[in-house]
C-alpha cells in the first residue's frame, strides 16, 4: 500500500489521541511518510474523538476523508464514519463492543474479542487500545518485533503489560495486505505547537506568557513541559491582559518574548499590542485561529481572523505577521518572527490555526532553513548620552536595557520625543510617527531576501489556487493531482505584494481556498489589484479534506 | 548625587498645590539615598500607569516605562521576574489600580513579586476631568455621577490584606517625612509592596483640610500584627467619617515569586544539541 | 466682516474655553454662523489652551489658522499665535499681563488695564475674561445691549458682576469694525458629542454606559448630565470590559444602550464586539478617534482607527459603521445608527474623532432628516414556541425579551443552533453562519435608501477630493473654492462600493484628504477597484485649517 | 412544574461523577419552588461563563446568556439593572470569576447588584484540560505548572468580606440538601450573593475524599456577625490543611445598586418636546 488513511475512534478520555500517535509512529518506524488529523469536541470525557492517520510513500500534510482502516472499540466508530469506507476497507472491531455491522459488500470486518483478551490478562479497559494496536499491526503485516519496539518507546510504565496485550492482539488477527514503504530514513512526527515551540526557541526564546486558549493550549503545555529543558522561563498569568503587559516587560528588560492565545484572547492583547508598536518593545504573538465569532466552536478549526490580525490596535505602526502553512514552514517563520521582531523593535503575529497547531506529521529540519538568536541593533555607548527613540535612517533606535550605567531607558506609550520623554508638539509628533513607520521600508526589504510566497505545482498552469496557513497541505497535493499552480503567501503584513504578481505571473483564473465564510485573502489581495475569480470556502470548523478539495475543485473548474 | 540630578527637563503640568509633588520629592530623597547606599540608580526601573499621576515619570529622570492606564502592574511584574537585580517601583491611580486593572493589583500581592506600588490616591478621576473613583465616598458628585454615586467605595488596603499583600502602608501628600519613610521602607520590604497615598487633588477633591482634621500617625502599633492591621485598616473604610492612621500598616516576611520560581538552567546552552536530541525522541 | 476669525488662549483651568463659547454665543445673537475650534493640552491648570471662533455670514463647519481678532489675557498668548495674525488684526491684550507686542505694521493693538479693571471691582482674576470679551464687543460694533443679555445667560450666577465687568471693558474699547451679519434666523450651537448624543435619544437610547476616555467624554457628561431630563440610565463602571459587557446585559434585556469610547478602551471592547456579532445583541459603540497608537496624544485629533473599527473582533459578522462629517450628520447617524442595530441585531460602530467632537458649530435640526425610535422585529408568539435564532429569508430572528412567559429566551457566544443551545454540528455550524451573514444583504438595500456617500462642489470637476469624517467641513469650503467636487463616504460598513462609483463618474483625478499617515480610506477603496492618484494626510493631532488645506491643495493642483 | 420540565435536550457533557451535576440539581430544585412560589420562571434568567461550568445554561430551560470567559457578571448586572423584576443567577467557574474577571466580581460585589453567583469552584481549568487557578494550593502540577505552582491560591470569601458582599455562603457537591438550601437562600437574598461551590472535578481534581474529612456544616454560627464569619473564612485558607466549614458564612442587609441608582422618568415621554427645548437654551 503506497497511501492509505486508518481511522481509530472511541469516546474522549478514552487515549484515543494517544493511540493514534502510536499508530503514527508505528508506520513511521516501518518508513512511511504520516499526517495525522484530530477531531475532538470541547469536553473532557465522553462524546466522540476521532484521529485519521494517513500513511504514505511521499510526503503529506492533509488527510483524506476516505479511510481504509477502522478501528473501532465502540459503536460509535462503526456508526459514524461507515461512510468514510473506501470500497475494500478493513473493520477491525472489538467484537464484545460493536454489533453485527452488516458491512457494503467489498468491506471486510474482522471481528476480535478484544475486551474479553483484556479481561484475561487483568488490565484496565484502557488497554483495548494496544490490543487494537496490535491486531492492526499483523493485519497490514508490521514485524511483530516492530510492534513491540514501538509500544515499549511508547509506555515507559508498564511497557510490558501493553505488549503483551498487543501481542495477543497481533496473534488474533490475521495479515490482509501487505506494506510498500518507501522512505530510507526516518523523519521525526511533530505537531504544529511542537514545530512553532522549536522555532522559537531556536530564534532565542527566553519567556512564553499564555493564558490558556485552544488552540494554542498544547504549545503552552510542550514550552511549560521543556521550560527545564531549554532554560526557558514559562508563566500562566491572571488574564491575557496580564499576559501581553508582562511579556511587554520581559522586552522591555531585554528578554525575547512570546505569547499564545486565540481570537478571544487576542482582543483582550489589542491594547498591548498598540503599546508595543508605539514603545517599539518587541512582542510576538502566536494567534491560533479557531471558528468565531465569540466563543464559536473551540476545538475546531478556522481562519477568519486575517484582518483582524493585520489591523488590531488603535493608530498605524508597523507589524509582521506571518502564516505558516506546515510544519517546516512553522518552525522557521516562528523563529524569524521572533528575531526580525526585536530587529525592529515591532510586534510581530504568527497567525495558526487549529488544525496546523494539533495536525501531527514529519518534520524535516534539514529543508526548514536556517534560524539562529539574532541579538538586536544594541547601543554602543557614544557621548551624547543613551535616548531610546533616537531618530536613525531606518528608524530603529539602538537597544539599551536596564541595568546599564549611563544609559536612562525610557520607553513611552504616548508620544514621546527621542529622549522618551511625553509630547504634544506637532512637528515633533509628525517626525516620531514618520520614525517608527520608516521601519517598513527596511523590513520589506529585508524580507524580499526570504522565500514570503510559496508557488507550488505546475510552474505553467494557468489555473492557480490561493490559499495560506493550514490549507497548503491540502492544495498543493490536490493541485498536483490536478495539474493546477498553488500560490501561498506566507508574509501577509508587510505584504509582499510584488512577489505575489511576479507568482502569479501566466496566471489566468485564480481561485480562493480558505476556511472562512467571505474570502479573507481574497479581499485583502483585491487592495493590490489582484482579482479572485472564485472562490472555494469552508466554514463548519473542520479542514478541507483531500478528497474533498479535488472534487469541488472539478466542479469548480467544470 | 544630588536629587535634582534625578530630575527631567520636561515642564512639570501638575496643578499648583498638587499632592503629586511631595510624592515625586519624597521619591527623590529616597532613590538619593538608594544610589549612595545599596541601589545604583541604573538598577531602578519606574512604572507608570495614565492619569495626572503617571506624568511622574516623566519627570524623574531613571529607567522608565509609562505604561496604559491601569496596566502599569503587569508590566513592572515582567520586568522583575526578568531581571530580578532590579527594583522596581509603580506609580499608580486610584482609577487606575483600584479600578481598571484592580486584578493586576490583586495578582501581584498574590505571587508577592518584589514590587513597590505606590496609589496616588486622589479618590477621583482627575485627568479626565472629575469622575468618582472606587475610593471616592458614596454620594460623590463627579462628571459621570451628577446626581452624586450611588456606590459606597472600596477599602482598598482591606481588600490587599485579604488578598496576602505582605506589605501594607498609607500616607498622605502633606506628610513628606513620613512619605519618605514609606517608600523607603516600602522599596526595600522584599515582596509586594503598597503605598496608598491619600494624594490630594488640590482642583477636584480638595481635601488638604478634612484630611488634616482626621489623620493621625500609627504609635506603638505592631506591624507584623495582622489582627492589629485589620482593626486598624477597619477604622476607616474610606467612606465614613473616622480617624484615618497614617504609617507601615502591615508587613509580613514571604518568599517571593521571583525567588520561588523553577530556576531554568542558564541560556546560551546548546540549545541546537537539545532541539536535535528532541526530534530524535519524536522520530 | 462677512468672515473672520477671534483667538482667544490662556492657561488651562482659566476659563478661557468658557469664553470662547460666551464669544460663539455672542456673535451666534449677532446673525452671524460659527464654528469653534478648542485646542487644549492634557493636563488640567496651566499649559496652553486656546481656541478659534470663526464668525461667517454662511454656514461653515471648519477654522482657519488665521485670526483677524487676538484677544491677549497673558504674553503666551501673543507670543504663540502672533504669526496666525492677519495683516489687518486687532490685537486686545491685558496691558498689566501682556509686555508691549511690537506687531507688524498693519496690526493694531488695542492695550486695555483689563487686570486693573478687574481689581478695581473686586472681582476674581477669572473675570478678567468677561472684561475682554466686553472689550471685543464693542471693537467690532456689537450693541452693549446684545452683549449685557448673551453674558446674563452665560452666568447664571452673579451675572451682574459679570455684566458690570463686561460693560466696563466695553467702555475702555474703542469700536473698529463693523458687523455685517447675514442670517436672520438663529440656529443653536452644539458640539458634536451633543449632536452624537441627540441622536441617540431620539433613536430611542435607554441606557448609556461608558468608562472616562478623551475624546468621548464629553459624551459620557452630556448624558450624564441630561439623564433625568431625557429619561436616561448612565453608569460608568469598573472598565471598559464591564462596560460592553454591561451594555450586553441591558440590549438582551430588551433596552437600546450605547457605549462610548477611543482607541484603547475599544481594544478592551473588541470581544465584546465580536461577542455581540455571534449572540446577535446589538450594541452601538461610539469610537472617537485620537492620535495613537496606545496613548498617543489624548486632547488631539485623528483618523487612524478606520480599518481597526471595520475588522476589530475575532470571527466574521455584520457591522455597520458610519462615519458622521458634521453636526447634523452626527445626530441622524447616531440615532441610524441605533435603529440598524436593532433592526438587524447586529454591532454598530459611531466613528467620530476629536476634532468632531469637541468642535462647535450650529445645529440645523430642520435639515438634519427624520429619525424616530424605532421598534426592533418582535416575536408574535406562535404555535412551535419561541427560537431566539430561528432561520430566517433575512437571517433577522425575532426578538423576545424576558420575561415573557411561553418564551425562553438562549443568547449565546458559542455556534449555535435556533433555540440557543450550543452545537458542534458542521451542518449547523455553516447554516447559523450563514444564517448571520444573511443580514447583510437586507441591511446593504435599506442603505441604498440614505444619503451613504456625500458628494458636493462643483459635480462636474474633473478633480475629486475623497475624506471621511469630520474633514468634511474642511474640504467642502475649500473644494467650493477652488472649483473642486468632494466625495465623503459617510457608512464604510457595509461599503457602498456602487454609490462611491456613482459618485466618482466623470472624476478622473483624486486626492484623499486625511489625518493619518497611511491613507486608511484610499485602502479601503483601493479594495474596491477605486484608485486615489494623490493623497494629503496630517497626522501631528491638530485638524486641517481651512488656509492650510487650500495651500496643500494648490500645491497638489499644480 | 416538574424539576425535568426544566431540562432541555441538549446532551449532558460532563464527565460521569462530576461535581457540576450537584449544583444543576440542586438548581433545578430552587427553580421548581420558586415557579410554584413567588417567582414564574419566565422572571429567572441565568448568565454562565466559559468552562464545563458554563455548559449548565445549555441544560436548563430558562432566559440565559452563555457569556464569555470571565465576564458573565457584568452581563448579569446589566440584565439586573435594566429589569429589576428578574432574578438573575451567575454560573462562573474559578478560573472565570476568580481569575480572568475577578475585577467585575469585586464591583459586582461593590455596587451590591442584586444578583446570585455560584462559582464551580473545582480549583482548577478544567475545559482547558489542567491547569492550576486562582484556588489551586502551591505546588499545584497543572499543565501550565508541570513543577508545581509557586503561587499560593487566594481565599476568595475571605477577599470579598473585604469587598462588602452581602451574601457569602460555602458548598460542596456532595452535599445535595445543604447546597440547594444555600442556593435558595442566595437567591431570595436582597442584594449580591456569593455562594464559594466546592465541587470536585472528578477528572482532574478529585478531591471528594479529601472534602470528606475536611468539611463541617456550620452549627450556631451568626452570619451576621461579621467577626465570626471572617473567623469561619479565615479558618481555610484553600491551601493549608484545616477544617472547612460549608452553610451561610456572612449575610447582610444592604440597598441594592438598582434600586438607590437615581430612577429616571418613564420613557416614551416627549423626548421631540424635550429636544427642541434643549435645542433652544443652546441657540
Ligand atoms: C483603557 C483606557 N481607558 C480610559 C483612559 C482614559 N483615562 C486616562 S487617565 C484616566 C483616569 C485617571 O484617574 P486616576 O487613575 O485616578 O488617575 P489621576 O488622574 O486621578 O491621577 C482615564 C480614565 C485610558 N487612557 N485608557
Ligand atoms: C478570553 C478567553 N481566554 C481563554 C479562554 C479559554 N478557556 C475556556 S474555559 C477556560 C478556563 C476554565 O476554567 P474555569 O473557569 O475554572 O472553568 P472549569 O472548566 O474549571 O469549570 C479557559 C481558559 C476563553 N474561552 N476566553
Ligand atoms: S487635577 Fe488634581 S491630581 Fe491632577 S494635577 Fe491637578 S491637582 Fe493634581
Ligand atoms: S473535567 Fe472535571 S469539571 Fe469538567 S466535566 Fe469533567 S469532571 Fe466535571
Ligand atoms: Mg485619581
Ligand atoms: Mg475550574
Amino acid at each position: 500500500m503506497k497511501d492509505f488513511s486508518v481511522l481509530m475512534g472511541g469516546k474522549a478520555g478514552y487515549g484515543i489521541d494517544r493511540s493514534a500517535s502510536i499508530l503514527g509512529r508505528l508506520l513511521n518506524s516501518c518508513g512511511y511518510r504520516i499526517y495525522i488529523y484530530r477531531d475532538y469536541p470541547s469536553l473532557i470525557r465522553g462524546g466522540h474523538t476521532f484521529s485519521i492517520i494517513r500513511a504514505a510513500t511521499v510526503r503529506i500534510a492533509a488527510h483524506r476523508d476516505r479511510v481504509d482502516f477502522l478501528l473501532a472499540l465502540n459503536q460509535d466508530t462503526l456508526d459514524l464514519h461507515r461512510t468514510r469506507l473506501s470500497p475494500s476497507a478493513l473493520v477491525i472491531l472489538d467484537s464484545e463492543a460493536v454489533r453485527d455491522p452488516g458491512l457494503p459488500d467489498g468491506v471486510r470486518a474482522m471481528p476480535l474479542p478484544i475486551g474479553k483478551i483484556v479481561k484475561e490478562e487483568g488490565a484496565q479497559e484502557v488497554m483495548r487500545n494496544a490490543c487494537m494496536i496490535g491486531a492492526f499491526a499483523n493485519a497490514v503485516g508490521i514485524p511483530i518485533a516492530t510492534l513491540e519496539k514501538t509500544l515499549a518507546e511508547s509506555f515507559p510504565q508498564d511497557a510490558d503489560l501493553n505488549v503483551r496485550i498487543a501481542g495477543r492482539g497481533f496473534e488474533a488477527a490475521g495479515t490482509v495486505s501487505k506494506l510498500a514503504p518507501a522512505a530510507a530514513d526516518r523523519l521525526p512526527l511533530l505537531s504544529g505547537s511542537q514545530a512553532v515551540g522549536l522555532g522559537l526557541i531556536k530564534g532565542g526564546l527566553r519567556n512564553y506568557v499564555a493564558y490558556p486558549m485552544t488552540p494554542t493550549t498544547p504549545l503552552l503545555h510542550f514550552l511549560a513541559e521543556e521550560a527545564q529543558n531549554f532554560g526557558l522561563k514559562v508563566i500562566h498569568p491572571e488574564s491575557e491582559l496580564g499576559v501581553i503587559l508582562m511579556a511587554i516587560g520581559f522586552a522591555y528588560a531585554g528578554q525575547k518574548v512570546a505569547v499564545g492565545t486565540s481570537g478571544g484572547g487576542f482582543c483582550l492583547m489589542t491594547e498591548g499590542l498598540s503599546l508595543s508598536g508605539m514603545s517599539e518593545v518587541p512582542v510576538v504573538i502566536v494567534l491560533g485561529q479557531r471558528p468565531g465569532p465569540s466563543t464559536g466552536m473551540p476545538t475546531y478549526s478556522g481562519q477568519a481572523d486575517l484582518h483582524f490580525a493585520l489591523h488590531a490596535g488603535q493608530g498605524e505602526f508597523v507589524r509582521l505577521v506571518v502564516a505558516p502553512g506546515d510544519l517546516e514552514e512553522s518552525y522557521l517563520w516562528s523563529g524569524r518572527a521572533l528575531n526580525l521582531a526585536w530587529k525592529y523593535q515591532i510586534p510581530a503575529i504568527v497567525l495558526t490555526d487549529k488544525n496546523l497547531n494539533e495536525g501531527v506529521g514529519n518534520f524535516d529540519l534539514a529543508s526548514a532553513g536556517e534560524l539562529d538568536d539574532e541579538p538586536p541593533v544594541a547601543w554602543n555607548g557614544g557621548e551624547q548620552g543613551y535616548r531610546r527613540y533616537e531618530d536613525s535612517p531606518t528608524g530603529v533606535s539602538p537597544l539599551a536595557f536596564a541595568p546599564l550605567a549611563g544609559a536612562v531607558v525610557k520607553a513611552n506609550s504616548y508620544e514621546h520625543e527621542e529622549y522618551g520623554i511625553s509630547t504634544e508638539d506637532p512637528a515633533v509628533t509628525a517626525k516620531m510617527q514618520d520614525k517608527r513607520l520608516r521601519k517598513l521600508k527596511p523590513l520589506a526589504e529585508e524580507l524580499k531576501g526570504f522565500r514570503t510566497i510559496g508557488v507550488y505545482g505546475d510552474e505553467e498552469a494557468s489555473t492557480a489556487l490561493l490559499c495560506w496557513g493550514s490549507n497548503k497541505g491540502v492544495c498543493v497535493e490536490s493541485a498536483a493531482a490536478l495539474g493546477l499552480k498553488v500560490v501561498q503567501p506566507i508574509v501577509l503584513s508587510p505584504f509582499p505584494d510584488d512577489a505575489l504578481r511576479k507568482a502569479l505571473a501566466g496566471v489566468d483564473r485564480l481561485i480562493a481556498v480558505e476556511n472562512n465564510a467571505t474570502g479573507q485573502l481574497a479581499r485583502l489581495v483585491a487592495a493590490y489589484g489582484v482579482r479572485v475569480d472564485r472562490m472555494i470556502l469552508k466554514y463548519d470548523g473542520r479542514p478541507f479534506a483531500l478528497d474533498e478539495l479535488e472534487m469541488r475543485l472539478k466542479e469548480a473548474l467544470t | 548625587m544630588s536629587s535634582s540630578a534625578l530630575g527631567t527637563y520636561a515642564p512639570n503640568t501638575w496643578c499648583p498645590g498638587c499632592g503629586n509633588f511631595a510624592i515625586l520629592n519624597g521619591m527623590k530623597t529616597v532613590l538619593k539615598d538608594l544610589a549612595e547606599g545599596v541601589c545604583p540608580p541604573e538598577n531602578v526601573v519606574i512604572v507608570s500607569g495614565i492619569g495626572c499621576h503617571g506624568k511622574i515619570v516623566d519627570y524623574l529622570d531613571v529607567n522608565s516605562f509609562y505604561a496604559i492606564h491601569g496596566r502599569a502592574i503587569p508590566v513592572a511584574e515582567g520586568i522583575k521576574i526578568a531581571r530580578p537585580e532590579l527594583k522596581v517601583i509603580c506609580f499608580c491611580g486610584d482609577g487606575d489600580a483600584y479600578g481598571e486593572g484592580i486584578e493586576h493589583l490583586i495578582f501581584a500581592a498574590k505571587r508577592n513579586v518584589d514590587i513597590t506600588v505606590v496609589v496616588h490616591n486622589n479618590r477621583v478621576y482627575s485627568l479626565t476631568a472629575f469622575q468618582y473613583s472606587p475610593t471616592s465616598p458614596a454620594g460623590f458628585k463627579g462628571r459621570s455621577t451628577p446626581l452624586g454615586s450611588v456606590e459606597a467605595p472600596i477599602n482598598p488596603l482591606e481588600l490587599l490584606l485579604a488578598g496576602r499583600a505582605s506589605f501594607l502602608a498609607r500616607g498622605t501628600s502633606r506628610g513628606m517625612t513620613q512619605l519618605t519613610h514609606l517608600f523607603r521602607e516600602a522599596v526595600v520590604h522584599r515582596g509586594f509592596a503598597l503605598v496608598d497615598v491619600l494624594q490630594v487633588c488640590a482642583t477636584y477633591n480638595n481635601l488638604y483640610d478634612y484630611y488634616a482634621r482626621k489623620v493621625y500617625d500609627l504609635q506603638d502599633h505592631d506591624p507584623c500584627d495582622r489582627t492589629a492591621a485589620l482593626a486598624r485598616i477597619r477604622e476607616w473604610d474610606y467612606n465614613s467619617d473616622a480617624r484615618i492612621a497614617l504609617g507601615i500598616l502591615y508587613r509580613a516576611e514571604a518568599a517571593t515569586f521571583e525567588e520561588t520560581f523553577p530556576a531554568s538552567p542558564p541560556d546560551g546552552r546548546d540549545r541546537d544539541g537539545r532541539i536535535r536530541a528532541f526530534l530524535d525522541r519524536s522520530a
